[in-house]
């Protein structure tokens, strides 16, 4: 027997190579800075906390692949993938393994049916959605043309959630024009959106095809109103989309646009986060590093409240908790496993080469920031 | 090939004393082997290249998983894979076998992308985010839910696979299949019915393919279209040269190889303290060293070199 | 012209050739017989640096050209630019001395060289030798496959040329025609060179006639 | 109709980008029997190398020059490892150029990382059609019809052919074989570099952006089953313009896949009339 | 005796050439006929029309009562009709037992599944075929080398391996094109002996040479072509003084 009490093992399966490399980089990072910042602090239940880190490839079957063995290999938890297809492959494993399951992706079809086990850290597609067509009925602005991603379920989720939400906001969609993750010319998709008679255009995509998107948008003299999601809200979309991204407007987390916020608690979770990530990487946590965070956060808060390893009781621990995290203040219940609302969901425009919140959602935030 | 038979005890071992991870990779290298040996057969053999043998990998896995979703009995559902592959390999091949050398490889690279878009967007499939929750496969009631009840039916899987490919090699067939290789009309000449021959290679290479696939189906419990990528066919090819063409023990061999420089490298580069970059970079350049080393030096492969070093 | 010493050459472990010695003197006709298998193609491609030798020396003075055995033509090129290329390092790539020589190849000038009959391949690839305004000629097998009317043309020009001042080392089936076209004669047999002298002694000879002459016209 | 015009315009840009690719490999093939797997390093490393000059002052033109340039000398280091050791089978030296590929990801991630790039092109449009794309027409129209003549008209091209034809019979001749290979690694090489140079600007390029280019560059030059130039950039406009079109009148999912199925025909087609021809 | 072999109009263009023009040509059962003309006359390729390489442009071709010319090369290796090529290389990935193994795929049956499930019918068929490719080498000299790869063989055992290759499919009709080109003395009398004990043996052949004395041996009629035409046929001893076909191919005494 060890004298030493036994290393508290969290999984995390994230991508590191791949398409999602850039997203599951910056997560490894942030969760990496919590554990530290936990463990430097006593650890969990005592015990240090250690996190075994897989490799997804950005492929849904290595996802697969990686739990399996992380669960033969005794973890408490999981924190899994930001890559949607990953963490949709994973689940049913999870479901049946039974340990829980933090995800770092916001695709709705994780938490509707809810699955037990499985708690979502980022806004989900939909929460995205709610928040944009707030902003588009605020802005007076009744039709609407969407592109999404046909092979994304980010992408697709998004679309489906405007979809279903804008008649409550008294929007139309007059278009929804689909490309595919590998598609790099736009311009018959610029030609239909502009045919489609819109007042604004929102693109749900990911990755690559968002970059040349903007650009073709950019020199294609398509003048309507473009936002993007989530997806875009880091340097990743904004550099190589440079000059071309000026004047769009992007959705995000709270916690991209922490400087915008008056002091209180919200801020301060940010800034507990922000702070020494900037000083160890040099530059300002991207949304998908705060996602990360939050994750780690929560769960360690769900493992202190549950007061072991239980999978079960940390599971009900979930069920009732509440944090206020760099994305927001979470409340998770039994029937509510994404746990944010789009209150905490910015809406900017891309000024300077940097995402400015807009003076809508400077006055929406702040309302939410200091309780 | 005799002293394949004592190989077989000592393999069936192995399971017992693999880890976790190390048995997880086992049943993938088993399954790339199934795949590889029929691929070996189809170029060594038959001198048709296919840069797009995972798809009939993929027409096996769906077509287990689909039967499994809708509540086939699993083994008939595994017993389906291969037989949709082949067929699959029949239908497609009638019109595209009539293409030789790169126009042929091109015509399956081509015809595994449409596969795969045709996957990605079809709904009874899953689309691109695929099918999930598969059963387990169960024999007699008997489910197999562990890493390691999968690694002994992929053992059968291999030795079924490549006991037919040897048959089949060491035939009256087989060296009609070698003879059109090299000299087409000279074969036909003597009898040898070239359109069928070529046919036949074609499908029982889909087929082992297909089967592979099936067992992936319910060891994974998982399927996209993103799970078999061009990139995984090419693999196949890397596997079946560096293991020596048309030779079973190659295939085997190559198989093996590479998917354990793929694991180690990964576990490499995912140790903590490496650099953010070296899972991509480190795992990259030590993989094309090594490919690069190995068919360089070795440019036959690596069995038939070790069989007659002249 | 060329002038081999005891030369051995190897495939893997099998010896093709052991201690092969043989001259050709400028303007010098030599003959090569020996039967199917006796490494004559083997020397062949070691005098063209094709092969690497075990052991041995050879000198070759001036440009060699070769035709070598299954003519190897560039068959997808126009048989005109087929013996364009032999000529790649004499300068002069002018065809029509060749087209004169075999009038049978004009109309074909423009053809892929893949879809010539075999006789008429085996002429391109004499011309292609030809091309090359060699000093030295060696023909592996010349008259392979052509028509008798063509091969007397052939050994007559050979005649000519040779007056001109050209060298040739012949390797050619019919053993007879060798021995009548040249001055001098090696034969080889399982990679040694077992007689050599002048073609007509050689001729004579009744082991050569039992051996080689065969049943040709 | 502007629409029908735009597209044509767009997809005969990008077919240019493909035919290219797609010479680069019949270049190295025609010569070697090499399929060139690393070909869509090529341009990748060109274009990226054109972000990293642009940002370091150089004037365009220039830097693209210099790109396509780099791009030659590192065919040529292609060339090299993968068919310079005497021996190496064909088959070998294919898989020896896809590792250089995946060894190439390496590189660029460690040079570039691994997020997409791009550079600006030539600005403006001219009637709902961007300027560059006239600019890739045109480059490639010249490079290509010189490439053409190269192979048909002149003794090099003659020698160049040779050498695959039959490597054998062309040592005999007195032809270089090593040099002639390595010849056209450079010259495919900088093929490869002027296609990522031309293309970069309206679209962009990240590390293994070469795997879509090899596929499209390949059914491109399979048309004229890799030996073929002409016949190569008839398959490169064939795949752009069909793809355009297809997009911008059925749907932008679809596009590739219809291409790849037109070509798919056209090639199965071909054969069976040369069955009936020629059986031999 | 009854014709084994008809050609009847048989045309055969590649483009805008008439490779052959309108050919009639008989082989009866247990004759040896010869085939002469000038290189490019056509020979060959109305030896790859008669095997099924090449389809013809017009005319038919029968055999053994039937016609045949639609028929894949394959059926017509079935039905008896053995080739040996010209200029057709060796499999060379093979050895020369192997090589000549393949000639006796058009006598023998065994086919994939009985391979695979080692069937009585497999080992079966594996023992004729080793008997008729042991008798095969044996006859054309090839025994000593029986082992090796055949990509090794010098020309003449490569020719020789042709002739072997063919003979193993027991045909009925042997097509000889130039199978002596590349022979020395002996083993091309050896070639000359094995062609009359085939012939003895009832078997009918149908040889293209341009050895004349070689064919003035073994051949009981001689077709001669000239720019895809039959410009004379009959016996040696008759087609030897036509003029026509001294002025194209034989060439005067000099
Ligand atoms: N590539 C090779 N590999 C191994 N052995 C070879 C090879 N080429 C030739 N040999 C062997 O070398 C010997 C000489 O062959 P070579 O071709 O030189 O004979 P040759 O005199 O030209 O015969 P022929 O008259 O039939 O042309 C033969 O025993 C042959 O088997
Ligand atoms: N694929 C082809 N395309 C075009 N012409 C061809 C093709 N094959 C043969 N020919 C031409 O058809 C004619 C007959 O050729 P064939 O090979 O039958 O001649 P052959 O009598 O066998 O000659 P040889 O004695 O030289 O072997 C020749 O003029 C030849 O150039
Ligand atoms: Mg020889
Ligand atoms: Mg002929």
């Amino acid at each position: 027997g060890d004298t030493t009490e036994e290393a508290l093992k969290i999984g995390l399966i994230v991508s590191l190579t791949g398409n999602y490399a850039p997203l599951g980089s910056e997560d490894k990072k942030s969760v990496e800075l919590a554990a530290q910042q936990l463990n430097d602090a006593g650890g969990l239940l005592g015990r240090k906390v250690e996190l075994n880190v897989r490799d997804d490839k950005s492929q849904p079957e290595q996802s697969v692949l990686a739990f399996n063995e992380l669960k033969s290999s005794g973890v408490v938890a999981v924190i899994g993938s930001p890559f949607s297809n990953s963490a949709l492959a994973t689940i049913p494993q999870v479901d049946r393994a039974k340990i829980p399951y933090v995800s770092l992706t916001p695709a709705d079809e994780q938490i509707n049916p809810i699955h037990p086990y499985v708690f979502v850290v980022p806004a989900t597609s939909a929460t995205y959605a709610d928040r944009i067509l707030q902003f588009y009925q605020s802005q007076k602005i009744t039709k609407v043309a969407v592109a999404h991603d046909s092979r994304s379920s980010y992408a697709n989720a998004g679309a489906k959630g405007m979809q279903a939400e804008a008649g409550r906001y008294g929007i139309t969609l007059v278009a929804d024009e689909q490309f595919q993750t590998s598609t790099t010319e736009f311009s018959a998709v610029l030609n239909n959106l502009k045919a489609a008679g819109a007042q604004a255009i929102t693109v749900w995509a990911t990755g690559a095809p968002a970059v040349a998107f903007v650009k073709q948008y950019a020199t294609s003299g398509v003048r309507l109103p473009l936002m993007f999601t989530g997806a875009q809200a880091s340097t990743l979309w904004l550099k190589p989309a440079g000059a071309a991204a000026e004047g769009v407007h992007v959705a995000s987390s709270i916690a991209v646009v922490g400087d915008a916020l008056p002091a209180g608690p919200q801020k301060t979770a940010i800034d507990e986060m922000a702070k020494p990530f900037t000083t160890q990487h040099g530059y300002p946590p991207p949304q998908f590093a705060a996602d990360g965070y939050t994750g780690f956060k929560l769960l360690a808060e769900a493992v202190k409240k549950a007061g072991g390893t239980d999978p079960g009781k940390i599971q009900a621990a979930f069920e009732g908790l509440s944090l206020t995290t760099p994305n927001g203040t979470y409340h998770y219940t039994a029937t509510d496993h994404a746990g944010l609302t789009a209150d905490y969901i910015s809406i900017n425009v891309v000024q300077g080469g940097a995402f400015r919140a807009t003076d809508w959602a400077k006055e929406k935030l702040a309302a939410v920031a200091g309780r | 090939m005799k002293w394949a038979y004592l190989g077989v005890p000592v393999v069936a071992a192995v399971p017992l004393l693999l880890t976790p991870g190390q048995l997880t990779t086992f049943v993938l290298l088993g399954l790339s082997a199934m795949t590889v040996v029929g691929l070996s057969l189809l170029m060594g053999y038959a001198g048709q290249v296919s840069l797009g043998q995972a798809s009939f990998t993929a027409i096996g896995a769906y077509t287990s998983g689909l039967l499994a979703l809708h509540h086939t009995p699993p083994l008939l559902a595994l017993a389906a894979a291969p037989i949709a592959a082949g067929l699959a390999a029949v239908v497609v091949g009638v019109p595209i076998l009539r293409l030789r050398g790169h126009q042929l490889a091109f015509a399956t690279l081509a015809l595994q992308l449409i596969l795969l878009s045709v996957l990605g967007d079809a709904d009874w499939a899953g689309g691109a985010v695929g099918l999930q929750g598969l059963p387990y496969l169960s024999i007699g009631g008997f489910e197999l839910d562990d890493d390691m009840d999968y690694a002994y039916v992929v053992l059968v899987g291999v030795l079924l696979v490549s006991l037919i490919a040897y048959h089949l090699v060491h035939s009256r067939v087989g060296r009609g299949l070698r003879a059109l290789a090299t000299g087409e009309a000279a074969a036909e000449a003597s009898g040898v019915p070239v359109g069928a021959y070529r046919l036949l290679v074609f499908a029982v290479s889909a087929a082992f393919a297909g089967l592979a696939g099936g067992i992936y189906s319910f060891f994974l419990g998982y399927l996209a279209p993103g799970s078999f990528p061009v990139l995984l066919s090419i693999e196949y090819v890397v596997m079946a040269v560096v293991g020596g063409l048309g030779s079973v023990g190659g295939a085997l061999l190559g198989a093996a190889l590479v998917t354990v420089v793929v694991q180690l490298l990964t576990t490499l580069a995912t140790q903590p303290g490496m650099p953010s970059y070296a899972p991509s970079v480190l795992s990259y350049a030590v993989y094309a060293l090594l490919l690069i080393a190995v068919v360089l030096f070795v440019p036959r492969g690596i069995v038939p070199s070790l069989r007659k070093s002249p | 012209m060329i002038r081999v010493e005891d030369l051995v050459v190897r495939y893997g472990a099998a010896t093709a050739l052991d201690g092969v010695s043989l001259t050709v003197a400028a303007g010098e006709l030599v003959a090569l017989i020996g039967p199917n298998g006796a490494g004559k193609s083997t020397l062949v491609n070691a005098l063209a640096g094709l092969l690497r030798p075990a052991a041995g020396k050879i000198r070759v003075d001036g440009r060699l050209a070769l035709v070598p055995e299954g003519r190897h033509l560039f068959t997808p090129l126009t048989v005109d630019d087929n013996l364009r290329l032999g000529a790649w390092r004499a300068k002069n790539r002018d065809t029509g001395h060749i087209y004169e020589l075999l009038p049978e190849l004009e109309p074909l000038s423009r053809r892929p060289a893949g879809r010539l009959s075999g006789g008429q391949q085996q002429m391109v690839a004499l011309g292609r030798a030809l091309m090359a305004r060699p000093d030295v000629l060696v023909i592996d097998e010349m008259s392979l496959g052509l028509a008798p009317l063509v091969v007397r043309h052939l050994a007559d020009n050979l005649r000519e040329r040779h007056r001109d001042g050209l060298a040739v080392l012949l390797i050619e089936q019919n053993a007879r025609l060798a021995l009548e076209l040249c001055t001098r004669a090696y034969v080889l047999e399982a990679g040694r060179i077992v007689a050599e002298g002048s073609a007509a002694d050689l001729a004579g000879s009744p082991q050569v006639a039992a051996a080689y002459l065969g049943l040709e016209a | 109709m502007g629409e029908l015009a735009q597209y044509l315009v767009t997809g005969v840009g990008i077919g240019c980008a493909y035919a290219l690719t797609g010479s680069g490999l019949v270049v190295i093939y025609r010569v070697t029997r090499v399929v060139n797997f690393a070909q869509g390093s090529f341009s990748v490393f060109a274009a990226l190398t054109v972000t990293t000059l642009l940002a370091a002052g150089l004037p365009h033109g220039f830097a693209e020059t210099l790109a396509v340039l780099l791009a030659g000398v590192i065919g040529l280091i292609v060339g090299l490892v993968a068919t310079g050791k005497p021996g190496t089978t064909a088959q070998s030296a294919l898989i020896v150029t896809l590792g250089l590929g995946v060894f190439a990801y390496a590189v660029e991630i460690l040079l570039w990382g691994d997020q997409p790039r791009s550079f600006d092109g030539i600005p403006g449009s001219v009637g709902g059609i961007q300027k560059h794309y006239l600019l890739i027409i045109g480059v490639t129209a010249v490079v290509l019809g010189a490439t053409a003549l190269l192979f048909a008209r002149t003794d090099l091209g003659r020698a160049l052919t040779a050498t695959a034809a039959d490597p054998y019979a062309a040592r005999i001749v007195g032809i270089d074989v090593t040099r002639m290979g390595l010849l056209a690694f450079a010259l495919g090489g900088a093929l490869g570099g002027l296609a990522g140079v031309l293309i970069t600007p309206v679209q962009q390029v990240s590390f293994d952006s070469d795997v879509a280019l090899v596929v499209s560059g390949f059914s491109a030059a399979i048309l004229g089953n890799l030996t073929r130039p002409g016949l190569t950039l008839a398959g490169g406009l064939l795949l752009g313009v069909v793809q355009t079109l297809v997009g911008g009148y059925l749907s932008t999912s679809y596009q590739s896949e219809v291409a790849l199925i037109f070509m798919l025909a056209v090639l199965v087609a071909r054969a069976g009339r040369r069955d009936v021809l020629e059986a031999a | 005796m009854p014709d084994l072999l008809t050609v009847t109009g048989a045309t055969r263009r590649f483009g805008g050439v008439y490779a052959l023009r309108d050919v009639d040509l008989d082989v009866r059962a247990g004759e040896t006929h010869a085939v002469i003309g000038p290189n490019g006359a056509g020979k060959s390729t109305l030896f790859k029309l008669i095997g099924g390489q090449l389809i013809a442009t017009a005319g038919t071709i029968g055999y053994d009562g039937r016609r045949i010319d639609r028929l894949a090369p394959h059926r017509r290796a079935r039905r008896g009709i053995a080739i040996a090529f010209q200029d057709s290389p060796v499999f060379h990935n093979l050895s020369v037992t192997e090589n000549v193994m393949v000639g006796a795929h058009a006598v023998t049956r065994a086919g994939p599944v009985a391979a695979i499930l080692r069937l009585p019918r497999h080992r079966r068929d594996e023992v004729t075929i080793r008997a008729l490719a042991a008798d095969a080498l044996a006859r054309t000299g090839l025994t000593e080398w029986a082992d090796r790869p055949a990509a090794a063989l010098p020309l003449g055992q490569q020719r020789a391996l042709q002739v072997a290759r063919a003979l193993c499919g027991g045909p009925r009709l042997l097509l000889l094109d130039e199978p002596a080109s590349g022979l020395r003395g002996p083993e091309r009398t050896a070639l000359a002996t094995l062609i009359e004990q085939l012939r003895a043996d009832g078997l009918s052949i149908l040889l293209v040479e341009h050895d004349v004395a070689f064919v003035a041996r073994l051949a009981d009629r001689v077709t001669v072509l000239d720019l895809g035409r039959v410009i004379a046929h009959g016996t040696f001893a008759e087609i030897r003084e036509d003029p026509a076909v001294i002025t194209a191919y034989l060439g005067g005494p000099r």
